[in-house]
């Protein structure tokens, strides 16, 4: 059958492109991160400071036997980068709620971004390079 | 001073107004001018609905609404004038359904359509439905769903400013209107506005009464400055009190909520309209409704402690239909007066409601400047204009209707008309001084009157003696107390005397308005010595034909708050329905 | 007291009667008038009341017999015409639909009820301030009801339903109450805020309309529904009880999921 | 694009005035955003504390004795207990974000995040500070 080529009466004319989705993004990526840290989070405190003698048991040697799994590796990898986005984003719209001025949005947001990305670059670096048989 | 210049100015923005407004600032170049937010306005408060023979849920047309018109407005009405307002209502309402207006629906997806008093089938048969509507909101449906499409039209808004004159070039072909003079609230400028042609949709008086429905700023300022430049009123004795005010307060519960099924009870629980109309009963036109319920008060048959209301019952209807169709009314009680109408009847007593007179027009909106001749380039439309559809009592539902219809036909006439002068005419030399000097008067000091008890006083007595029965005892202390009134308003005094937003200027202006406008409704209820529609005198209880069936106009004579009112008659246009006694 | 214990025992001439049953409770009001005023103050007025008054009666009898000067919107008096909404003991009320009886302090204590005007539009005079900010929002929303093609001859046709779905949203009277009660319409920032997204919504949810791919464009923006925060703070303001938040949310599920 | 940004409120926020009395979700918000922001606070401190295995064994060893002193192991309860109310309230956030009838139980909701959080939290408490405690008084072993 071939198509009928007429215009429909009703047809919509779109005006305007679609215009960006970053906030709508950023929003949907605050919730899913969000659940993923519930997890990741509470998992780690809990581990971290309740079960087992809590904080007073953690030293290098727990750290080494911890990193040695893959598995919490990727846990503390995955924990690092979704929180340091999840926060960072927190404060960037804590930003443009409260900040007065462009200027100073502007350089609060510098300063939060490049924080971001060093913070999120040395945690990586460390996870990836670390080494148990370091010495001094 | 500013100055400015339009085609076409438009003074108000309610329905009238802004229904005017979106037809004429289509065609022409427009400026609407409100002293209040244009969502303010009181079209707002209308509940129950636009009645138009759309025949969506029963057999219905026209001609019917057209005589149920006539009729309810105690064949006072200018018949050419409700055959179109009918005729037309049909697509007044289908105008406003394309506009967006969320009107309730049938279950085949058509506009609803309701009961209302006064409204029938077959020239007074039985109860016809005949009101679209939106739950009991279906004033604020329309005045948002007007608001809505002038954003659309990006009708030009000069919000806050009170028009307190209108200018006329006296020409050869006698009087013109050639602009408005507008007091702009938040600097305290003055404005004139040149334009050529002037829309007047500034809405009704109601504010001289104590218990109405009407809100604070209804004020007549519009039929104040027509009055003021000579011009005739129309058939001002003609007010009408809703018979369902909250008792005490005067907020409206909508007829719709009778058409729903309520029913009116007495303080013995009897269904007294039974007694005054048998037919159609608790849907009787608002002045036999409002007389009845006086009447029981007055025999001792009323409820209360002092027995000084009677009872709406809603009971029966039941919680959903109330919380569905009468959220708003039902929300009203329950606030105000701590009263649920699902449980417990409600206290009512009339409450003054609408003037069914004002500037005089013509069917395309024209002023009046006499009998005959109209003022090239005035307009009304809106409660504040006397067509007149709703002669001597108004029908529920007609005003909503009056609005979509004339304001229509008001902007499309002052459109046209601008369009068909290729120039302005002249302003007057000064047109800004009389408002200028009106407003140096207010803020000078020159006495010691408060507004507030001059209006207080006003409302009493108006309350007392020019409401529902009127005598000519009544009426006699109503006039003497206004004009003692007038003559301490010349002496008053406000305390703000600064610029920006002087609303203590503003409300000593209002009550100006309200003065003249109460002495001509008073010195009208004196002069019409029968009995018709919304004006009952207990010495003349009777509907005199012979002598009566005219419209009353009034005319300023001379300057100044004192002058006189001359009074004179315009005769009422017949089409095809002969006044019959009337009986519900 | 202060300046304002003068004006409290009224300087023109004598108070009108006071009615059986009031009681005298003490109004605190926010004044400012930029044409006089560097900064906004307090004014106190003793105001005897009847517990069925609204608070709007009370203003008015500042207004009428203590001190003219005092200034602020009204209108109808009784919650629909939206003229008269400002903060009252802290929250976004309309005057004219709060009762005095409601506000009553416990155990016969003295009563203080407070008035400011809503926050985040510029104060113009006293409890009035500049809706042009609030309004400019609502236009930018596309309020209005947007079609393509030809007009039916008769009305359009909508099933009972469909007019429910969007019901709450109809109710809105540009009051403003919500959007100034919105800590993220506060701060500096250009949100749309809770208004101007429930008009939209009463569109982008109506059958008949076809601009909803336009509405939802504009609220998907940086100043959008994406700013709202779901404190409920709109919804608690409404005078009219609209769901506003929820509202919001449909907008925003609207936007994630289908887009209408 | 003109007409369809909303307006900046120049000159708006007039100082004074009293605290708005909002809704309950407002206080919510508030708890939320500053437990947010000081759990991202910290979370820089202690990726860079975590940072120091890179170094050494001692250097780390030493900054987590730290975490072991009885004052900052009361700042860990307080970080537990802000992060747990982030997450709880977050979950609450989301389900009147996704679900049909979140807004209507938004308080119900937030008194049921209030009340899990006491619940998760005496337990937790006593397990974070019972061994400091022990110390602390001097009994051991």
């Amino acid at each position: 059958m071939s198509e009928l080529t007429l215009a429909k009466p009703r047809a919509p004319r779109r005006p305007a492109a679609r215009r960006s989705n970053s906030e709508l993004y950023s929003w949907l990526f605050m919730r899913i991160s969000g659940v993923a840290l519930v997890v990741l989070v509470l998992g780690h405190l809990f581990i971290m400071n309740i079960l087992d003698g809590g904080v007073h048991r953690i030293n290098f040697g727990f750290v080494a036997g911890r990193w040695a799994s893959p598995f919490w590796q990727m846990w503390d990898l995955a924990m690092l980068w979704l929180a340091q986005i999840h926060g960072g984003n927190g404060l960037r719209t804590v930003i443009n709620d409260y900040a007065r001025k462009d200027a100073t949005r502007f350089w609060l947001k510098v300063l939060l971004y490049v924080s971001m990305v060093l913070i999120i670059a040395l945690g990586s670096y460390v996870i990836f390079t670390f080494d148990p048989n370091i010495t001094d | 001073m500013q100055f400015h210049k339009y085609d076409v100015v438009i003074i108000g923005a309610g329905g009238a107004g802004m229904r005017a407004a979106i037809e004429s600032g289509q065609r022409a170049r427009t400026a609407v001018l409100t002293k209040l937010y244009p969502t303010r306005s009181h079209t707002g408060a209308a509940q129950g609905g636009m009645c138009a023979a759309l025949a969506n849920v029963e057999e219905d047309n026209w001609e019917w609404h057209t005589f149920d018109t006539i009729k309810g407005g105690d064949y006072l009405v200018d018949q050419d004038a409700a055959e179109i307002m009918a005729k037309e209502a049909i697509d007044a309402v289908l105008d406003l359904e394309k506009m967006g207006l969320p009107f309730n629906r049938t279950p085949e997806g058509k506009i609803d359509q309701r009961r209302f008093g006064g409204h029938t089938r077959n020239h007074g048969e039985a109860a016809v439905r005949r009101a679209c509507y939106a739950a009991d909101r279906t004033g604020h449906m329309i005045l948002q769903t007007l608001y809505q499409n002038c954003v659309k039209h990006g009708i030009e808004f000069f919000n806050e400013f009170y028009v307190l004159d209108i200018c006329m070039t006296e020409t050869e072909d006698g009087p013109v209107c050639t602009g408005a003079v507008a007091y702009e609230l938040a600097t305290g400028e003055i404005h004139v506005f040149q334009a050529k042609s002037v829309v007047f949709a500034t809405g009704g008086f109601g504010k001289v009464f104590k218990t109405t429905s009407n809100a604070h700023t209804l004020t007549g300022d519009g039929m104040g400055i027509v009055f003021r430049k000579g011009l005739p009123l129309e058939d001002m004795e003609f007010y009408q009190f809703h018979p369902t005010g909250l008792a005490g307060l005067g907020i409206l519960l909508t007829e719709g909520a009778r058409g729903e099924g309520a029913i009116l009870r007495n303080g013995s629980g009897e269904r007294f309209m039974e007694r005054y109309a048998p037919t159609i009963k608790d849907l009787a036109p608002r002045d036999i409704v409002a007389r009845s319920m006086a009447l029981e008060v007055l025999e001792g048959r009323g409820a209360g402690p002092n027995k000084d209301y009677v009872l709406l019952d809603c009971t029966h209807l039941g919680a959903e239909v109330l919380e569905s169709k009468l959220p708003d009314i039902t929300e009203f009680a329950r606030t105000y007066l701590a009263v649920d109408p699902v449980t417990e009847p409600v206290p009512v007593y009339p409450t003054a409601h609408y003037a069914m007179g004002g500037i005089p027009t013509n069917v395309h909106g024209e002023v009046l400047r006499d009998n005959d001749n109209v003022v090239p380039g005035l307009y009304a439309a809106g409660e504040c204009a006397c067509v007149s559809v709703h002669g001597a009592n108004r029908l529920g539902t007609n005003s909503l209707l009056d609005i979509n219809v004339f304001g229509r036909r008001a902007g499309i006439a002052a459109a046209e008309y601008a369009l068909s002068r290729d120039e302005h005419v002249e302003l007057p030399e000064n047109p800004a001084a009389q408002v200028e000097a009106q407003v140096a008067l207010v803020l000078s000091e020159h006495g010691e009157e408060r507004v507030a008890d001059i209006r207080t006083e006003l409302q009493a007595t108006m309350d007392a003696n020019a409401s529902v029965y009127r005598t000519e005892d009544t009426l006699k202390t109503a006039l003497h107390d206004v004009q003692a009134l007038k003559e301490r308003y010349q002496r008053i005094t406000v305390q703000d005397k600064g610029k920006r937003f002087n609303t203590d200027l503003l409300e000593a202006v209002e009550l100006g308005f309200l003065l003249e406008l109460a002495e001509v409704l008073v010195v009208g209820a004196l002069a019409r010595k029968e009995s018709r529609g919304g004006h009952a005198r207990e010495d003349y209880p009777n509907r005199d034909d012979t002598n009566f069936m005219r419209h009353s106009m009034y005319y300023k004579q001379g300057d100044g708050l004192a002058a006189d009112i001359r009074l004179d008659y315009k005769p009422v246009t017949f089409t095809r329905y002969q006044p019959m006694e009337r009986k519900y | 007291m202060t300046a304002t214990a003068e004006v409290s025992t009224g300087s023109r001439g004598n108070q009108p009667p006071v009615p059986d049953g009031a009681i005298t409770v003490t109004v605190k009001v926010r004044r400012f008038n930029p044409e006089f005023d560097d900064e906004p103050r307090w004014d106190s007025f003793e105001i005897p009341a009847l517990p069925s008054d609204r608070v709007l009666n009370l203003l008015h009898y500042v207004k009428w017999y203590l001190d003219g000067t005092l200034t602020f919107r009204r209108s109808c008096a009784h919650g629909i015409c939206g003229s008269d909404a400002m903060r009252i003991n802290g929250v976004n009320r309309l005057a004219c639909k709060v009762l005095l009886k409601d506000l009553l302090a416990s155990g016969g204590k003295p009563t203080t009820i407070t008035i400011e005007p809503i926050k985040g539009l510029p104060v113009h005079k006293d409890l009035l301030v500049d809706m042009e900010p609030f309004f400019e929002a609502f236009k930018a929303v596309k309020p209005y009801l947007i079609t393509y093609g030809n007009e039916p001859t008769r009305e359009r046709v909508q099933s009972i339903a469909d007019r429910e779905r969007f019901d709450d949203t109809t109710k809105c009277i540009l009051c403003a109450a919500c959007t100034t009660s919105c800590p993220v319409y506060w701060t500096e920032g250009s949100y749309f805020g809770p208004a101007a997204i429930v008009n939209a919504h009463r569109f982008i949810f109506d059958s008949r309309d076809e601009g909803a791919e336009e509405r939802l464009d504009i609220l998907n923006d940086v100043d959008g529904v994406w700013r709202c925060r779901t404190t409920f703070n709109c919804t608690d303001a409404c005078p009219r009880g609209i769901q506003v938040t929820k509202a919001i949310q449909e907008v925003k599920r609207a936007l994630l999921f289908k887009r209408t | 694009m003109a007409g369809t940004t909303a307006p900046e409120r120049a000159g708006t926020s007039k100082g004074g005035g009293t605290l708005y009395r909002g809704d309950l979700g407002m206080w919510s918000w508030v708890a939320h955003r500053i437990t947010g922001v000081l759990t991202f606070f910290f979370l820089f401190a202690h990726v860079l504390d975590t940072a120091l295995v890179r170094v050494s064994p001692d250097a780390y060893d030493k900054v987590i004795e730290t975490y072991k002193n009885p004052i900052v192991n009361l700042f860990e309860v307080g970080l537990v207990g802000a992060v747990l109310y982030h997450a709880l309230n977050g979950i609450r956030v989301m389900l009147v974000d996704f679900w049909e009838k979140g807004a209507r139980y938004q308080k119900q909701m937030l008194w049921a995040v209030l009340g899990v959080w006491v619940l998760v939290m005496i337990p937790g408490t006593y397990y974070m500070m019972v061994r400091t405690v022990t110390d602390l008084l001097g009994g051991g072993h």
